[in-house]
Formats: structure tokens, C-alpha cells, sequence
């Protein structure tokens, strides 16, 4: 049924619904009107992000799914509650420029600790990530429990395993971490296109990016230079760190 | 266990303050570098990759002379930028295949702008609007809007918790593991690979590690468990080790399976 | 501050709340509507009727509440969703002509029960397993509610019989557990290292301690498994019996 939706979306501009071609027909308009209020209150009734799968089996049938939740979207755009996307499901929820007149009322939430945190992010931002990438990442060991109460939380889950030898399990983010943090799907993670461009986004060094040069400061490092170019390699090794005494 | 959750998050020792001279508030050595690179007050594309060395070596220096517990990975990694050091500070041999000093800094440098971009998506991460806090859900649902196909519902996480906290309970748990000198051969594998076995260039670890490695019961433990380690991982193809006679250093690298699996990753 | 809105009430015609009197001031106006987003969010959110004195609080100071609920009810008078008054408070309800949208397959989720998901995961890990096999690993008799609980979500299956004294009925997991969980093949389940890293499994397991690798094919008979018959089923009462009509 989504499938059939999606095909028909070329007939409609997404920013304008109700644009001349497929509501020509008054009779066709009273039933869309009609569908979008089946579908309003569908939503409406629920906590929950409905699935456009749950919605296509109680619409009337043959709707268009897609082009119904689109144009309920437009209806609610500058209302006080809004029509959200999560994946392919849909939700209400209090509009987020009114955040200041709800949020004092909030329970207050557990704070995610850094490492909770960091976690979370490189998990979303690099999914699928194994744990090994995980750590890589950050230069240490994921302390147990970590993944764990992430994914107890329901944002982060186990998502199958790479295709590579041993065979990792990967990670990444869930349906309710998009609804938490107001995302309609990953790629609308903040920065994530400039991550992307700036290759960081990318286990290895990759060969774009910029070789800095360490020489930034010639004059410092000149200085240090001349002054141990007589040492022997395997001296210097030994002796570098109480350099550092002074 | 509920390291997840903050509680005094901000309480980090300040490295420049010689009173408080501690590890414990950092998320590992690159934390610690990135917080020492913080320092120099510039864009991490303009900063000094040895000025920063040099810090984290000071710092390592004076914690041990504290003799403050310090975890196998600072040390590990003051091996492996004393290493770099000496690399920046020599120039390159003529016919020379090694990755040079520069190219070594510039993963160093990739690493902490990785770190820190993570970072600060996290920060903007948790700013959002949040489901909960800023942005609510109808509170009198009506219904329960459910989807037919299955009445019950459970997680993968349900599942596997359940599964693991029954085979938990029905193992005999009363074994007792002594407290480990230092190195177990699992750790000193997975803090290989953390810090070199993605590095191209050969490393001369086992040199280093010993001057950092301060107690001399624990030289034994940790050479061998890197060693035995190391080895391991070049017969998997992840490492590569090189001796050029015996008794000499022992030179590590990253070994072609190491870029294999980095490459899938990002298809 | 209600006592205010009911006087103002005197100003404002109900079918028309946009006469002419109050809102001559296109400032008025948009500060009317702005109030309105304001109290939609308020009512959508909360878990009871809103009344008018909680509402009166949390709007701008001076706010006519009366007035903005009425706005308010013109507004959603004709969609899926209307804001009904009871007593003096507010709440939004599911308009009357689409309540059949309601209750129609209105099946109230259930949450697996610990025991259930302890034998779905053994079923899982060790497939092909008999009953006595979950039984031993459980360490407690499992009851054959369970197992008949479990066959009827889909998620378990009897695969067939062990070729050992007795023939006892295998069982395993189906294509429809694998769907559920998210999971492309029976082998992405986690082993015992990512249970550890994950925090799952405690580190400290004795070392003869294992997690099993479930097969590659699931599908496929083990070598000491036989396959189901007829008359298998028949004894197991899941075929009837031919011509018998108890």
C-alpha cells in the first residue's frame, strides 16, 4: 500500500497539495478532506507515532498515505501542536517554539553523562558502528553497561553484523531516538553533511583531508631542532620523557 | 554501571594546575589530548602536533612522579608520542620507507578533530527540543492504535537481556579470578589495536613502553602480553612485526586486514 | 481571572468570533492567535481536562480565557479532533462520526512474560532444542503454555524430531521472529563477547561457560533431526485426524 503511495506522489508538488491536478474534481476533494480528518484523528488519539502501515489498513482503501499525512502536515504546520514524521510513521506534538511554555512542567529528566553521550552520538552519527569503531573513536574502552543502558533506554539498538571477518556486531540508533530528538530520519542528524564533507565521518584518515603541518610554529620547532639533531635516535627515545622535568 | 547517567560531569582536573595533577576525569588519553590541545587555544587544524606532545609527556611525567595509578593506555599512548616525537624531531632518512613524522601527526590530528566533532554533535544533539521536555505527546491518548499482525510484542533487547540474565543465573558464579598484575592478554590485544593497529607506519612500541612502564614487575607482564598480543594479531592480518636481527626493537604496524575492515565499514 | 472571561463573553458573538468588536486591532488579533497555539498545546499535552483556572495561569497575563477556548473550538469544530468543554475544563476528543476508527481491531498489545522470553531466547540460541533441553538450561519445568504461547505469535515452530529414544519434537524460530527482531539471519544474534561488551553478560563467567553459535540455516533439518510427518502432527493434535470429527 505505501508503495502504491509513493508512486502517486509524482502526481502532487509537495509543497502545495492542493495544487490544481489531482483535486480537479470536487467529488475527489470532499474525499481527501474526508481521509485527512480519518487520519487526524487516528494520530491524534495516539501517544505514539502511528506507522503508515497502521494508517494504510485503516484508511479508506486505496488512500494515498502519503499524500493524506502531507497535506494534514500543511494543516497543522503553524498550529500549537504539529504533524511529525518519524520514519514512516507520523506523530502529533506540541509545537517546539512553545518549548518554553510546556518544559516547565517536565519531569525532570535523568542527565546522559558524557560519555552516555558521546556514545549516543557517534552511534548515531557513524551507524552501522561496531563496538571496536566505538572505541577507536574515542580512544578508550566502552565501560560495561554504557551500550547497555543506551539501549535499555530505547535509542540505540543492535542492528546485525558487518559483513567482514569475525563478523561484528553493528549499532545504531531506533525509531524512538528519531522521535526524542524531533528527527524525521538520520540524515536530518544536525552537521551531518559538513561532517561528511570534512571526511569525519570515516573510520580512517581519508586521503582529502588536510595534512596539517606541525611546522605551524617554525620558530619553536627550529630552536628544538638544532639542538638535538646530534642525539642518537635510540637515546632520544629513552630520554624524551625527562625532558620534561624542567 | 550508571556511568551513563552524569552526575558531577564537569568536575575534570585541570591539567595545568600543578596541585591537581589526575587522570581520573578523563575519558582516556585522547580526551586528555584533546583537552591539552584545547590549551593552545587555536583551531585543532593549526595546532602544534609536538607543543602538544611535549604537554602530554609533561603531564604523564608528573602524574607518575605522584605516583598516582595511572591505566595502561596513557602509558601506552606516551610510548607511542614519545615515538612521534622523536619522528617529528629527526628528519627522514633517505630511502626510507617508514611513514613520516608528519604523516603520523596528521592521523593524530585527524583522531582529535574526529573526537571533537562528536562532541560537539552530542552538545547539539541534546539541545534539541526533546520529546519530554520540550515537545510532548497528546496526553489522553484514546486508543491503542496497534499494527494487527502480532499481539505480543517484545524487544531484541528484551530478549537478550532475559537470555543472558538466565544463563547468568544458572552458571555456577563463584569462581574467583585473582586481581590481575597488570595486563591480561585480552587487554594488551584490544589496547594494540585501539592505539596502532590502524597505524601505517612501523612503531618501535616495546622500547617505549618500557620507559613508561615505571614498576619493574610490571615490565614483565606488559612486554609479554604485548608481545604474545602482537602476535596474535599478524596472524590474523591485522599487524605486521618486523626485527632486523636478534635483539633488536621490534617494529609493529597495522597490517593490510586492519585497512580491509576499515574500508567496508564506510561503503 | 475567570469571572473576566466570562464577562468579556458579552463582546463576542459564538458563531463569530472574529466580529467585528474585539478584534479591530490587527495586533489583537495576532496576539489572540498566538494565545490560541498556546492553550491547543496546553490542552493537547495534558493527561486531564485543562480547566480554565490552570489555563488562566499559564497564559500571558490578561489572557480572555473564555474567548481563546471558543477560538479554539471554532477552529477544530470540522476536523477529525474536537475540543469538547466538561464542566469548566477543556480536552480534545475524537470526533463523534469517526469513533468506529476507534474500536475497530483495537488489540491491546502485550508484553511477552519473562519466562516467555527466556524460552523464545533459548529456542533461538540452541535450535534445533527439545522441551527438555529448554528445561535443563532453565533449570526450572517449563510450563507448555509457553511453548503453545509462543507458536501461536508465529515466532516459534516445531522444526521436527530428535532421532534419539522417545523422538522427542524439535523446535526452532521462524521467518516471522527473524522479521520481529529485526534481524536479516538467525546468526546476527549477538555471542557471548558482544553479550560482554554489551554489558549484557557479566565478564565474569566461568570459562566453561558458552554462548552457542545458532546454525546458518535454520531452515535445514540437523543431522539427527527428523522431519515432522503427518501423523506427528496428528499425535501432537495439531492435524486433526482424518475422518475423525472429535
Amino acid at each position: 500500500m505505501i508503495d502504491g503511495g509513493n508512486a502517486a506522489m509524482s502526481f502532487v508538488d509537495d509543497d502545495d497539495p492542493g495544487g490544481p491536478e489531482p483535486f480537479d474534481n470536487p467529488a475527489a476533494r470532499l474525499h481527501l478532506a474526508e481521509t485527512v480528518r480519518m487520519a487526524e484523528a487516528i494520530v491524534f488519539a495516539s501517544a505514539e507515532p502511528v506507522s503508515e502501515k497502521a494508517l494504510a489498513a485503516r484508511l479508506p482503501q486505496g488512500s494515498n498515505v502519503r499524500v493524506v499525512m502531507t497535506e494534514l502536515q500543511r494543516v497543522y504546520e503553524k498550529r500549537g501542536v504539529n504533524l511529525v514524521r518519524i520514519g514512516d510513521a507520523w506523530a502529533f506534538r506540541t509545537a517546539g517554539d512553545l518549548a518554553f511554555l510546556m518544559n516547565r512542567d517536565a519531569v525532570q529528566q535523568k542527565k546522559l553523562s558524557r560519555a552516555g553521550l558521546e556514545v549516543l552520538a557517534i552511534a548515531a552519527y557513524h551507524q552501522p558502528v561496531t563496538r571496536a569503531e566505538i572505541e577507536e573513536i574515542r580512544g578508550v574502552e566502552t565501560s560495561k553497561g554504557t551500550l547497555d543502558l543506551l539501549m535499555e533506554t530505547g535509542w540505540i539498538r543492535m542492528r546485525g553484523r558487518r559483513r567482514t571477518p569475525g563478523r561484528p556486531v553493528t549499532y545504531g540508533t531506533t525509531d524512538a531516538f528519531l522521535d526524542h530528538f524531533g528527527l524525521a530520519e538520520i540524515r536530518d542528524l544536525p552537521g551531518m553533511d559538513e561532517l561528511k564533507g570534512a571526511g569525519l565521518l570515516s573510520t580512517r584518515m581519508p586521503s582529502n583531508f588536510q595534512v596539517p603541518t606541525p611546522m605551524a610554529d617554525p620558530g619553536l620547532l627550529a630552536d628544538d631542532e638544532d639542538e638535538l639533531t646530534d642525539i642518537d635516535l635510540e637515546e632520544l627515545g629513552l630520554l624524551t620523557p625527562k625532558g620534561g622535568d624542567d | 554501571m550508571d556511568r551513563l547517567w552524569a552526575d558531577n560531569d564537569d568536575l575534570r582536573p585541570d591539567p595545568d594546575e600543578a596541585l591537581v595533577v589526575d587522570v581520573s576525569g578523563f575519558e582516556g588519553p585522547l580526551d586528555l589530548l584533546l583537552h591539552l590541545a584545547r590549551t593552545q587555544k587555536v583551531d585543532l587544524a593549526r595546532i602544534s602536533i609536538l607543543a602538544l606532545v611535549e604537554q602530554y609527556l609533561v603531564f604523564i611525567d608528573r602524574v607518575r612522579k605522584l605516583k598516582l595509578e595511572i591505566a595502561a593506555d596513557y602509558l601506552v599512548m606516551a610510548a607511542w608520542l614519545a615515538y612521534l616525537k622523536s619522528k617529528l624531531l629527526i628528519p627522514k632518512q633517505a630511502g626510507d620507507e617508514e611513514e613520516s613524522g608528519e604523516e603520523m601527526a596528521a592521523i593524530l590530528q585527524f583522531r582529535l578533530k574526529r573526537l571533537e566533532a562528536m562532541r560537539d554533535m552530542a552538545a547539539r544533539l541534546v539541545n534539541r527540543n526533546r520529546l519530554g521536555r520540550d515537545v510532548f505527546a497528546r496526553g489522553m491518548p484514546e486508543t491503542v492504535v496497534v499494527e494487527t499482525t502480532s499481539t505480543y510484542s517484545a524487544s531484541l533487547y528484551d530478549l537478550l537481556t532475559a537470555y543472558a540474565a538466565q544463563r547468568q543465573r544458572q552458571a555456577i558464579t563463584n569462581v574467583r579470578i585473582a586481581k590481575r598484575a597488570v595486563w591480561s592478554l585480552k587487554e594488551a590485544r584490544d589496547i594494540l589495536i585501539r592505539l596502532v593497529g590502524r597505524m601505517k607506519d612501523w612503531t618501535a612500541l616495546d622500547r617505549f613502553l618500557i620507559e613508561y612502564i615505571a614498576a619493574p614487575q610490571e615490565r614483565a607482564t606488559v612486554i609479554a602480553s604485548s608481545f604474545a598480543a602482537s602476535l596474535e594479531l599478524v596472524r590474523e592480518g591485522k599487524l605486521e612485526v618486523r626485527q632486523d636481527g636478534a635483539f633488536a626493537t621490534i617494529y609493529l604496524r597495522g597490517g593490510p586486514k586492519a585497512d580491509r575492515l576499515a574500508e567496508v565499514a564506510y561503503d
